[in-house]
C-alpha cells in the first residue's frame, strides 16, 4: 500500500524536477544573450566584468541596424501574412475536400521545408532574377513565405480538426454566403490557431538568415543576416543588445495585442 | 535612394566590399571622398561570399551592383566567366601607374586593378614559455605541446600559404605551385596542431577566450585593432608572411562602366589610399600612400618588402584546387 | 411555408449508398418526423434538403421550385442542428439575429425580431447570455429560435432532442408541438426514438438503409405496418417465429417457437405451406390470467390443434417504475407483458399462467414483408 | 471543331464546378496551389535542371545533359563522410529533441495555472532570440573555460576541463536547441487534444503512471511526434549553424558542403545534385517515419 | 468481489463542494444504481471509489481495507467511463487484454482469456476490430469486456448506456443483468435514468446535491420515497399544490389547485393549518371514467367538502404507440393518466371526465420531505 503510494511521490518529484531542469537549459543561453547585452567590454565575454548600458545606446543610433530591425519586422509581417493567408485558405480547402489536388498540395507544400536553404536561397535568387522579379522585400517575402507555409498549414490542418463544422453549416444554413461565414462564423472560432500559426510564421522568418543573406540587397537586410556578417569580423555585444530588444520587443507585443484581444472580448460582452 | 525610374537625379554607383568592420571602416573612409568628388550617391552592400552568384544569376545587362571588391579566387572565376568588364585603364584608371609593378604582376590586371589587402598575423597565448613568432613555429615544441593551433576553415589556401612559408622545400609558398612538394607541405600542415577551425575573426578570439587554443593564423586587417581587448593575445607579423589581396573589377553589363572605372581610379589615388589607411589597417598597392606611423612597421612600404610575401595566384594553384580542397576538408573531418 | 418534394433522391459517399433513391413528399405546414435507426440516411436527407449536401442523384423541390443545385443560403429552410452549432462568440441574441443581419436587416430591426422569438420560446430573459452558460434545453430552444427568426418555409430539425435528459425531452416535445401549431411551418424532424414521433408528428416517414419504408400518420404507422422493420421498430413487441402447416379460411395455421400451432390471419396474403413466418404479439395486445388449478384449460381451448391461448410460466419479474414487466416462457420462447403497478394481479416468478390472444390482433409477415395487410 | 467543343466542356465543367459547393474549395486552393507553383515548383525545376550540367574547369556550369554530378558525390569518400555525418547528428539531434519535446510538452499538458503558462512561454523565449546569437550564446558556456565547467570542477565532478564544444557535443546540444521548440509545439497541439479517460482508465486497468505513459499517451500523440521528427530531422539534417558556431571542422553537414560548393568553389550542378539526393534520402526518410508512426501517410494531416 | 463502504466522503473542487459527507454502504456482490440529476456528484463519488480524485476528506473502504489513499492500479476496481475510452490504437482484442498485460499476463494466456470476456459480451467476432469502427452498442460491450477481464472486486459504470438509443440502451440493460449474474462481482452502476436503475438495480441510491437522499431496493423507494425530490426524479407524477385547512384523524384536509379540497392521509406528519403541502398522484393510481350525463356525480360525491373524485375535462391526447396519455384540467391545474392501446375506453378531447382515486395512495409532502412516511 505505502509502497505504491511512495512510488507515486518519487516519481512526482522526478517528473517535476525534470521539467525544471529543462526549463532552466532553455533558459541558459537567453540568460547569456541578456546579460552580455550589458556588458561593459566590446567584444563577448561571459560572465562579463562589467554592466553598462551604452551598447543600447549605439543601437539605438545605428542607422544599420534600426532599419536592419525594421527590414525585419516587414519582412517577418509580410510573409507571416502571406503565409497565413496561403496556409489557412489552402488548409480550409483540403480539409473537406477529396480532390487530387488537395492529396498532391500537402507533400509539396512540405518539400521546401527539406531543402537546405542555401539551395533554396540560391535556386531561388536565379529564379527571381530570371524572371525580372529584383525587389529584395518581395524577394525575401516569398522565400520566408515557402518555409512558413507548411508550418502554418500543418497547425491549422489540426486546428480545423477540432473545428465544429456544423458552425459553419449553420452560418450557410442561415443565409450567410461563404466568405461571410469564413468571416463572421469560422474565423472567430479558429481565431487563437491562426493567430499561433501567424507568430510561428513571423518567427521563422524573423530566425531566417541564409535564404535572406541571398536575397538581400543594399536596401534590405535583415537583423539575422546583419548579425551573421558582423560575426564574420568580431561579435560585440550588439548583437545581444538587438536580441535582447527583438524578444522585449516581442514581449511588449505579444502583452499588447493579448490586451487589444481582451479589449475586443470586452468590447464583445457590452 | 536608387529606386528604379529615378534616373533624373544623380547617379547612384553600387558597390559590393566585404562584410564586417571592412565595410564600416571603407564607409567611414571612402564614402566622403567619393562624395566630394563625384555627382553621384554610393551604395555599400557587404557581400558575403555569395557575390559571384548575384552576377551569374543576374541578367547579363542588368547586374546587381557596379563595382565589386574580388580576391582570389572570385577574382579568377569572374575573370575566366565573363562576369567583369575590361577595366579602359588608359582613358579613365590613370592612377594603375602608381601601383607598385609587383602587385600588377601577381594576377593579370585586365579586370580589376589591385587596391589593398592584408598580410596574415599569428596570434598566440602570452602565457606560453616561448612566444610564436614565424609560420614554422607552429610545428615547435611550445605549440605542439600547447592548447592547439586555429585556423581558417573557410578558406584553404591561407593556412596553406602560411605553411608553405614556414615550409623550407621551396621559396615562399612556390610549395603550393609545384607538384613535387606538395607531399612536403601537407607533412608540415599535417603537423600542426589544429584544433580550433574558425571561420571569422570572432570565432578566433572566441577560441582563445575558452581556453581551446594558444596560437593561430588570422588577417592581419581584422585583429589589429581588437588586440587591446585580449590582454593576453600577443600577435606576430613574420617577415616571410602570405597575405590576400584585393582587385576591384566593374560589373559586366552595367550601364556605369565609365563611372565604376573612375571609381576605381580614385582607390588608387595615394592620397585616398593614405586617408583610407587611417581608418583600416590594411596594405595598399601604391608607391605613393603613406601609412600612419604605427602600421609603416608592420605593413610593406617598398616592392622589396612586398615580393616577401606570398599572394595567391589563382592561376597556378586552379589545376590543384580540387586536390587541395578535398585534402583540407579531410583533415578537418578526421 | 411550402410543401416539399423529394424524387428519387440520392447520395452517395464513395462506396457507401447513404440514401438510395428516396422519395418523399411532405405538405404545407405539416410536421413530419423522418424516423429510423442509427446510420439509415436521415442526417444525409435532412442536409441535403437543406442544401448543405449535394446529391448524387434525384432532386429537392420546395413548392414548386426545384432548388436541387442551390446553395444552402439561398435556400429558404433552415436547420436546427443536433448539437445545435450555436456560435459560440455570439451571445444568444447576436446568435438569433445572425440569420437577419445575412438578410441585411438593420440593427435595430432584427434585434426587435430576436427578442420576439427569443420571447416565444421563453428566452427573452436569456438575449444577452453566453451560449456556454446555458443549459442543454435553453441551448435547443436559442437554436430553435435562430432558425425561427428568418421565417423559413420548411425548418428542419435534426434530433434536436437527443442529448436532454428524459425529463427535458418531454417538455421540449411539447414546446416543439406548441410552436409549430404558432408558426405555421412546415416541419421536417429528424429522430431516431419512436416515442418522440409518436408525441410529435403529424405524419410519419420510417426510413430504413437510405429509403423510406412507409409513410403515414403515427397511428396508421404504429396500426398497419408494412413491413417487419416497421414493427420492430416502432415499439416493444414479442416476435416469434413459426412455419405455415395448412390454409385455413382467411387464414393459416402455423406451427411455432411455442410448441404448439395456431391459427393466423393472413387474408390477402400470398403464403404456402412451409414458409416460414414472424408473428408480432404486442404486449398490449395480450390477456394474461392465473391458470387454473387443475391446468386443464389451455387443453380445452386447444381444441382442434389451433389455439388463441397458451399455457406458460412466469419467469422474470421486471420492477419499471410505474409498470411491471413480466416475460413468460411458453414452448421454447418467451413473451412478456406489461401491467402498471395499479393493476391487482400481481404474478410471481414460476406461477403458471394462460395467455390469450384475438387472432385478428396478430401482425404477420413472412420475408420481412407484411402477410395481408389490412388486418389488424 | 473538336477544339471548340472541347473549350465549351471545359467551360461547362467550370461552370459546374462553381456552381456545385467544391467551388469554393477550388477557389480556396487556388492561391495556395498557385503560390506553391510559381514560387516552388518551377525553381524546383530549375535545381533539377541544373543537376544534370556539366561541370567545367573553372566557374559554375555548362549546359549539357550529364548525370557526372551525381556520379562525383556518389564517388567521393568524402561526400559519403559527410552524408553519414549529416544522418548521424540529424538522428541524434532528432531522437533528443523529440524524447525531451515529448517529456516537456506533457509537463505543460499537465501542469495548470501559473506553471503552465510559464512552461509553455518559455518555449516562445528561445524562438524570438536570434538564432546565430542563441547557438553562439552556447560557447561561454560548453567551451573548456566555460560556465559548465567551472560549475562542474567546482562540485568536484570533473578533474580537468572538457572540452563540450566546440565539439560533437556541443553541435547537437545547439542544433537541439534549435529544434526543440518546434517540436513541443507539434506535439503539444496534438496532446492537448488528448481525451484524457482513456489514460484514466489505462491507470485504471493497473497500469502505472510511467506505463500508461507508454501504452496510451504515446501511441495517441504519435501524430504530432511524426510531426516534430520530421521537423527537427529536416533542419538537423540540413543543419547550418549550430556546426558551424559550435563544432570543430569535422562537423561538416552536407548543406554547408553545399554552401561551400556553390559559393567557394562555384560548383553549381554538384551542389544541385548533391542537395537533390539528399532531398530524397530526406524525403524517403520523412515519409517512412511518418508511416511508422502513424500508419498512413495520410497521418500527418490528421495532426 | 467485495462489499464497499464510503464514509463521511467529500470532494471540493475549490469553492464548489461536489460530493458533501456521503455515506454508502455496498454488499458483496449487490448491484447498485447511483441514480440522480445531472452535476450531483455521481461521477465524482464513483471516481473516488476507483482512485483516479483523491478525497478531500472521508475514507473509501473496500472490503475491510481503507483504501482512500491508494493510486488506482492498486485497486481491485474497474470503471467503465461513460465516454468508453476505449484505446483508439489498439484493436478490441488489445483492449480486452490491457489490464491482463500490465498484471504480468503472458501473451498467449491474456489473450485466450480476452477472448473469452468477449465471448460473454458476444463480441468474440470483433475480437481484431478497430474499436473506431464499432457502433455504440459495441464499443461499451467492449469496454465492459475491458473492465471484466480483469475480474475485479468492484466494477463501476459511469452511465455507460447514455450513449446508447432506447432499443440498444434496454438491450444492453439486460445484458448487463445478466453478466452481473454470472460473474458476482459488486457493480456500482451510475445513471440518470431511472428507468435503467428500475430494470438493473439490487439497490438504488438516489443522490442529491453531493449527498444520498434515500437507498433502498427499487420498489421500496418507489413506493416510499422519502422526499419530494426523489417522488419528482423516479418518474412521471401529477405535482399539486394545497394547503392545509384543518386536521382530520389520520390525515388533514386541504385546499388544492383543483378549486377543491381533499383529504389527505399524513398520520405521523407533523403538519399544521396553513402549511403549504405538495400531493403527488401519481398517474396510474386514478381512475377516470366517462362523467355521467347529468353531472351530478361529482357533486354527490363531495359530501362534507372532501372529496375523493373530481370531474374535470380532457384537454389533450397523446398517442405515444402502445399507450395514450390524456391530459385532464381540473380547477386551475391539469393531471394526466395513460392508458395502453388496448384498453377500450377511448376519451377525446372536450369531454368531461371523473378521475377518482385511493386517498391511501396519496404520496404528501411538506417543505419538500414526505409527510406521514410509512403510507402509501
Ligand atoms: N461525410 C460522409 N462521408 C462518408 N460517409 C458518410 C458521411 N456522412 C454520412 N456518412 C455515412 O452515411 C450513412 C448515413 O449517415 P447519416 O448521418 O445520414 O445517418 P443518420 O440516419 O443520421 O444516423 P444517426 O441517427 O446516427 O445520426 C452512415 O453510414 C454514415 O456513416
Ligand atoms: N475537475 C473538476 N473541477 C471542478 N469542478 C468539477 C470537476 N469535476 C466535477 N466538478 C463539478 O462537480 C459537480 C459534480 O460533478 P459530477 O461530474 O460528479 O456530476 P454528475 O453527477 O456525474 O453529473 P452528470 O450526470 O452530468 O455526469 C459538478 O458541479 C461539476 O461541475
Ligand atoms: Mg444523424
Ligand atoms: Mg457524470
Amino acid at each position: 500500500m505505502s509502497e505504491a503510494v511512495s512510488r507515486e511521490r518519487v516519481e512526482d518529484v522526478l517528473f517535476r524536477a525534470g521539467y525544471w531542469l529543462v526549463l532552466a537549459v532553455l533558459m541558459l543561453p537567453i540568460v547569456v544573450v541578456f546579460v552580455t547585452s550589458f556588458q561593459q567590454s566590446s567584444y563577448l565575454t561571459f560572465p562579463p566584468s562589467g554592466f553598462t548600458l551604452e551598447w543600447y545606446a549605439t543601437f539605438l543610433g545605428s542607422e544599420e541596424w534600426l532599419s536592419a530591425v525594421r527590414d525585419s519586422v516587414l519582412i517577418g509581417v509580410g510573409s507571416s501574412l502571406l503565409a497565413t493567408v496561403l496556409g489557412v485558405t489552402g488548409s480550409l480547402a483540403v480539409q473537406r475536400s477529396d480532390s487530387w489536388a488537395s492529396r498532391v498540395l500537402p507533400p509539396i507544400v512540405l518539400l521546401p521545408l527539406l531543402i537546405p536553404p542555401v539551395v533554396l536561397g540560391l535556386t531561388l535568387l536565379i529564379y527571381f532574377n530570371r524572371i525580372g522579379l529584383t525587389n529584395s522585400y518581395v524577394n525575401i517575402v516569398v522565400a520566408h513565405a515557402l518555409w512558413a507555409t507548411p508550418l502554418v498549414f500543418f497547425i491549422m490542418q489540426s486546428v480545423f480538426a477540432r473545428f465544429d463544422w456544423n458552425l459553419r453549416d449553420a452560418g450557410m444554413d442561415l443565409g450567410a454566403r461563404p466568405g461571410r461565414v469564413f468571416y463572421h462564423v469560422t474565423l472567430p472560432n479558429v481565431r487563437s490557431g491562426v493567430v499561433i500559426s501567424t507568430v510561428v510564421a513571423f518567427i521563422v522568418s524573423l530566425q531566417e538568415f541564409i535564404m535572406a543573406l541571398f536575397l538581400k540587397s543594399f536596401e534590405v537586410q535583415t537583423v539575422p543576416v546583419l548579425a551573421w556578417t558582423s560575426l564574420q569580423s568580431s561579435l560585440t555585444p550588439m548583437v545581444s543588445v538587438v536580441s535582447a530588444f527583438l524578444v522585449l520587443a516581442s514581449i511588449v507585443g505579444v502583452l499588447l495585442s493579448a490586451a487589444v484581444m481582451n479589449l475586443e472580448w470586452l468590447a464583445e460582452q457590452l | 535612394t536608387g529606386m528604379l525610374g529615378d534616373s533624373g537625379g544623380p547617379q547612384t554607383l553600387r558597390v559590393t566590399v566585404w562584410s564586417g568592420n571592412y565595410v564600416e571602416r571603407f564607409e567611414e573612409a571612402i564614402r566622403p571622398i567619393f562624395e566630394s568628388r563625384f555627382d553621384a550617391e554610393l551604395e555599400l552592400v557587404s557581400g558575403w561570399n555569395s557575390l559571384l552568384a548575384k552576377i551569374k544569376s543576374a541578367p547579363a545587362d542588368d547586374p546587381p551592383f557596379d563595382v565589386t571588391v574580388a580576391c582570389e579566387p572570385i577574382y579568377y572565376n569572374g575573370r575566366s566567366q565573363d562576369l567583369f568588364e575590361e577595366l579602359r585603364y588608359e582613358d579613365h584608371i590613370p592612377n594603375i601607374d602608381n601601383v607598385i609593378q609587383h602587385y600588377k604582376d601577381i594576377r593579370p590586371y585586365s579586370h580589376g586593378a589591385p587596391v589593398d589587402g592584408a598580410p596574415l598575423s599569428i596570434l598566440y597565448n602570452t602565457d606560453l614559455e616561448e612566444p610564436v613568432e614565424t609560420w614554422s613555429d607552429f610545428t615547435s615544441f611550445v605549440v605542439q605541446q600547447s592548447n592547439g593551433v586555429g585556423v581558417d576553415s573557410g578558406f584553404w589556401i591561407y593556412p596553406l600559404l602560411a605553411a608553405g612559408v614556414g615550409t623550407d622545400a621551396a621559396p615562399g609558398a612556390q610549395e603550393l605551385y609545384e607538384e613535387q612538394h606538395h607531399d612536403a607541405l601537407m607533412d608540415t600542415i599535417e603537423a600542426w596542431p589544429i584544433e580550433g577551425w574558425a571561420s571569422s575573426g570572432t570565432d578566433v578570439w572566441q577560441q582563445f577566450q575558452n581556453g581551446i587554443v594558444d596560437a593561430a593564423q588570422w588577417y592581419f586587417d581584422q585583429v589589429y585593432y581588437d588586440m587591446e581587448d585580449h590582454p593576453n593575445v600577443e600577435f606576430a607579423m613574420p617577415e616571410q608572411n602570405a597575405g590576400w589581396m584585393n582587385n576591384w573589377a566593374v560589373v559586366r553589363g552595367t550601364d556605369k562602366r565609365q563611372l565604376g572605372e573612375e571609381f576605381i581610379n580614385m582607390l588608387l589615388d595615394p592620397e585616398v589610399q593614405s586617408k583610407w589607411a587611417e581608418d583600416h589597417p590594411l596594405f595598399f598597392t601604391t608607391s605613393g600612400m603613406s601609412y600612419p606611423d604605427d602600421l609603416a612597421q608592420y605593413l610593406p612600404t617598398t616592392a622589396e618588402e612586398a615580393e616577401q610575401w606570398s599572394i595567391p595566384q589563382w592561376e597556378e594553384v586552379a589545376p590543384y584546387s580540387e586536390q587541395f580542397s578535398n585534402k583540407f576538408k579531410q583533415m578537418k573531418n578526421q | 411555408m411550402a410543401s416539399v418534394t423529394l424524387a428519387d433522391l440520392t447520395k452517395e459517399y464513395g462506396d457507401l449508398t447513404a440514401v438510395d433513391g428516396l422519395d418523399l413528399d411532405v405538405d404545407d405546414g405539416e410536421l413530419l418526423c423522418l424516423l429510423g435507426p442509427s446510420g439509415c440516411g436521415k442526417s444525409t436527407t435532412l442536409r441535403m434538403l437543406g442544401g448543405l449536401e449535394t446529391p448524387t442523384d434525384g432532386d429537392v423541390y420546395i413548392g414548386d421550385d426545384r432548388v436541387t443545385d442551390e446553395p444552402p443560403y439561398e435556400r429558404d429552410t433552415s436547420m436546427v442542428f443536433q448539437s445545435w452549432a450555436l456560435f459560440p462568440h455570439k451571445s444568444v441574441i447576436e446568435n438569433v439575429a445572425f440569420g437577419l443581419k445575412m438578410d441585411g436587416v438593420g440593427e435595430a430591426a432584427r434585434r426587435e425580431r430576436a427578442r420576439d422569438v427569443l420571447d416565444v420560446v421563453e428566452m427573452g430573459e436569456f438575449a444577452d447570455a453566453d451560449p456556454e452558460d446555458l443549459s442543454g434545453g435553453q441551448k435547443q430552444r436559442v437554436a430553435l429560435a435562430r432558425s425561427l427568426a428568418i421565417e423559413p418555409d420548411v425548418l428542419l430539425l435534426d434530433e434536436p432532442l437527443s442529448n436532454l435528459d428524459k425529463r427535458l425531452r418531454e417538455q421540449m416535445q411539447l414546446e416543439l408541438r406548441n410552436i409549430h401549431d404558432e408558426v405555421e411551418t412546415t416541419f421536417v424532424h429528424v429522430t431516431h426514438d419512436q416515442n418522440e414521433a409518436f408525441t410529435l408528428a403529424d405524419s410519419i416517414a420510417i426510413m430504413n438503409d437510405g429509403d423510406v419504408e412507409q409513410v403515414g400518420e403515427p397511428r396508421e404507422v404504429y396500426d398497419d405496418p408494412v413491413s417487419l422493420f416497421v414493427e420492430e421498430f416502432l415499439g416493444d413487441t414479442n416476435l416469434v417465429d413459426a412455419r405455415v402447416e395448412s390454409e385455413i379460411d382467411g387464414g393459416v395455421v402455423a406451427a411455432t417457437e411455442f410448441d404448439e400451432s395456431i391459427e393466423v390471419p393472413t387474408a390477402g396474403g400470398d403464403v404456402a405451406a412451409g414458409d416460414p413466418l414472424t408473428i408480432s404479439f404486442r404486449p398490449e395486445e395480450l390477456d394474461v390470467s392465473r391458470a387454473a388449478a387443475d391446468g386443464g384449460q389451455s387443453a380445452a381451448v386447444a381444441s382442434e390443434d389451433v389455439t388463441t391461448s397458451l399455457e406458460g410460466t412466469i419467469t422474470d419479474v421486471l420492477y419499471r417504475g410505474s409498470s411491471v414487466r413480466f416475460y413468460v416462457e411458453i414452448g421454447e420462447t418467451s413473451v412478456f407483458f406489461e401491467q402498471s403497478v395499479g393493476d391487482q394481479s400481481d404474478f410471481e416468478v414460476g406461477e403458471p399462467v394462460v395467455v390469450s390472444w384475438d387472432p385478428a390482433d396478430l401482425l404477420v409477415f413472412s420475408a420481412g414483408e407484411r402477410v395481408g395487410r389490412g388486418g389488424s | 471543331m473538336m477544339g471548340a467543343l472541347a473549350d465549351e466542356s471545359m467551360f461547362a465543367w467550370f461552370g459546374e464546378r462553381i456552381k456545385r459547393r467544391d467551388s469554393t474549395s477550388v477557389f480556396l486552393l487556388a492561391p495556395l496551389a498557385a503560390f506553391e507553383l510559381v514560387f516552388f515548383v518551377v525553381p524546383f525545376l530549375i535545381l533539377v535542371r541544373m543537376s544534370f550540367n556539366a561541370q567545367p574547369e573553372t566557374g559554375f556550369y555548362e549546359t549539357g545533359w550529364t548525370l557526372a554530378a551525381y556520379g562525383d558525390i556518389l564517388a567521393s569518400d568524402l561526400y559519403q563522410q559527410m552524408i553519414l555525418f549529416s544522418f548521424k547528428l540529424g538522428v541524434i539531434a532528432t531522437v533528443v529533441a523529440v524524447a525531451l519535446a515529448l517529456f516537456y510538452a506533457y509537463a505543460a499538458y499537465r501542469a495548470d495555472g501559473l506553471t503552465k503558462s510559464i512552461l509553455l512561454f518559455s518555449i516562445i523565449l528561445p524562438l524570438l532570440t536570434t538564432l546565430v546569437v542563441k547557438t553562439y550564446a552556447w560557447r561561454p558556456l560548453l567551451a573548456p573555460n566555460g560556465v559548465l565547467n567551472d560549475l562542474l570542477l567546482s562540485a568536484g565532478l570533473i578533474g580537468s576541463r572538457i572540452q563540450f564544444a566546440p565539439s560533437l557535443f556541443g553541435t547537437v546540444v545547439g542544433q537541439v536547441y534549435i529544434v526543440f521548440p518546434y517540436a513541443v509545439l507539434a506535439i503539444y497541439s496534438v496532446l492537448s487534444t488528448l481525451d484524457w479517460d482513456v489514460v484514466e482508465a489505462a491507470r485504471d486497468l493497473g497500469a502505472s503512471r510511467p506505463r500508461s505513459f507508454a501504452e496510451v499517451v504515446l501511441p495517441e500523440v504519435l501524430p504530432g511526434v511524426a510531426v516534430a521528427t520530421v521537423v527537427s530531422f529536416a533542419w538537423s539534417v540540413g543543419a547550418y549553424a549550430a556546426p558551424s558556431q559550435l563544432g570543430t571542422g569535422s562537423q561538416t553537414t552536407f548543406a554547408m558542403e553545399i554552401g561551400n560548393l556553390m559559393l567557394t568553389n562555384f560548383n553549381w550542378p554538384v551542389g544541385a545534385a548533391f542537395a537533390l539526393l539528399m532531398l530524397a534520402a530526406m524525403l524517403a526518410s520523412s515519409l517512412a517515419v511518418i508511416r511508422l508512426l502513424t500508419g498512413s501517410i495520410g497521418g500527418v494531416q490528421d495532426v
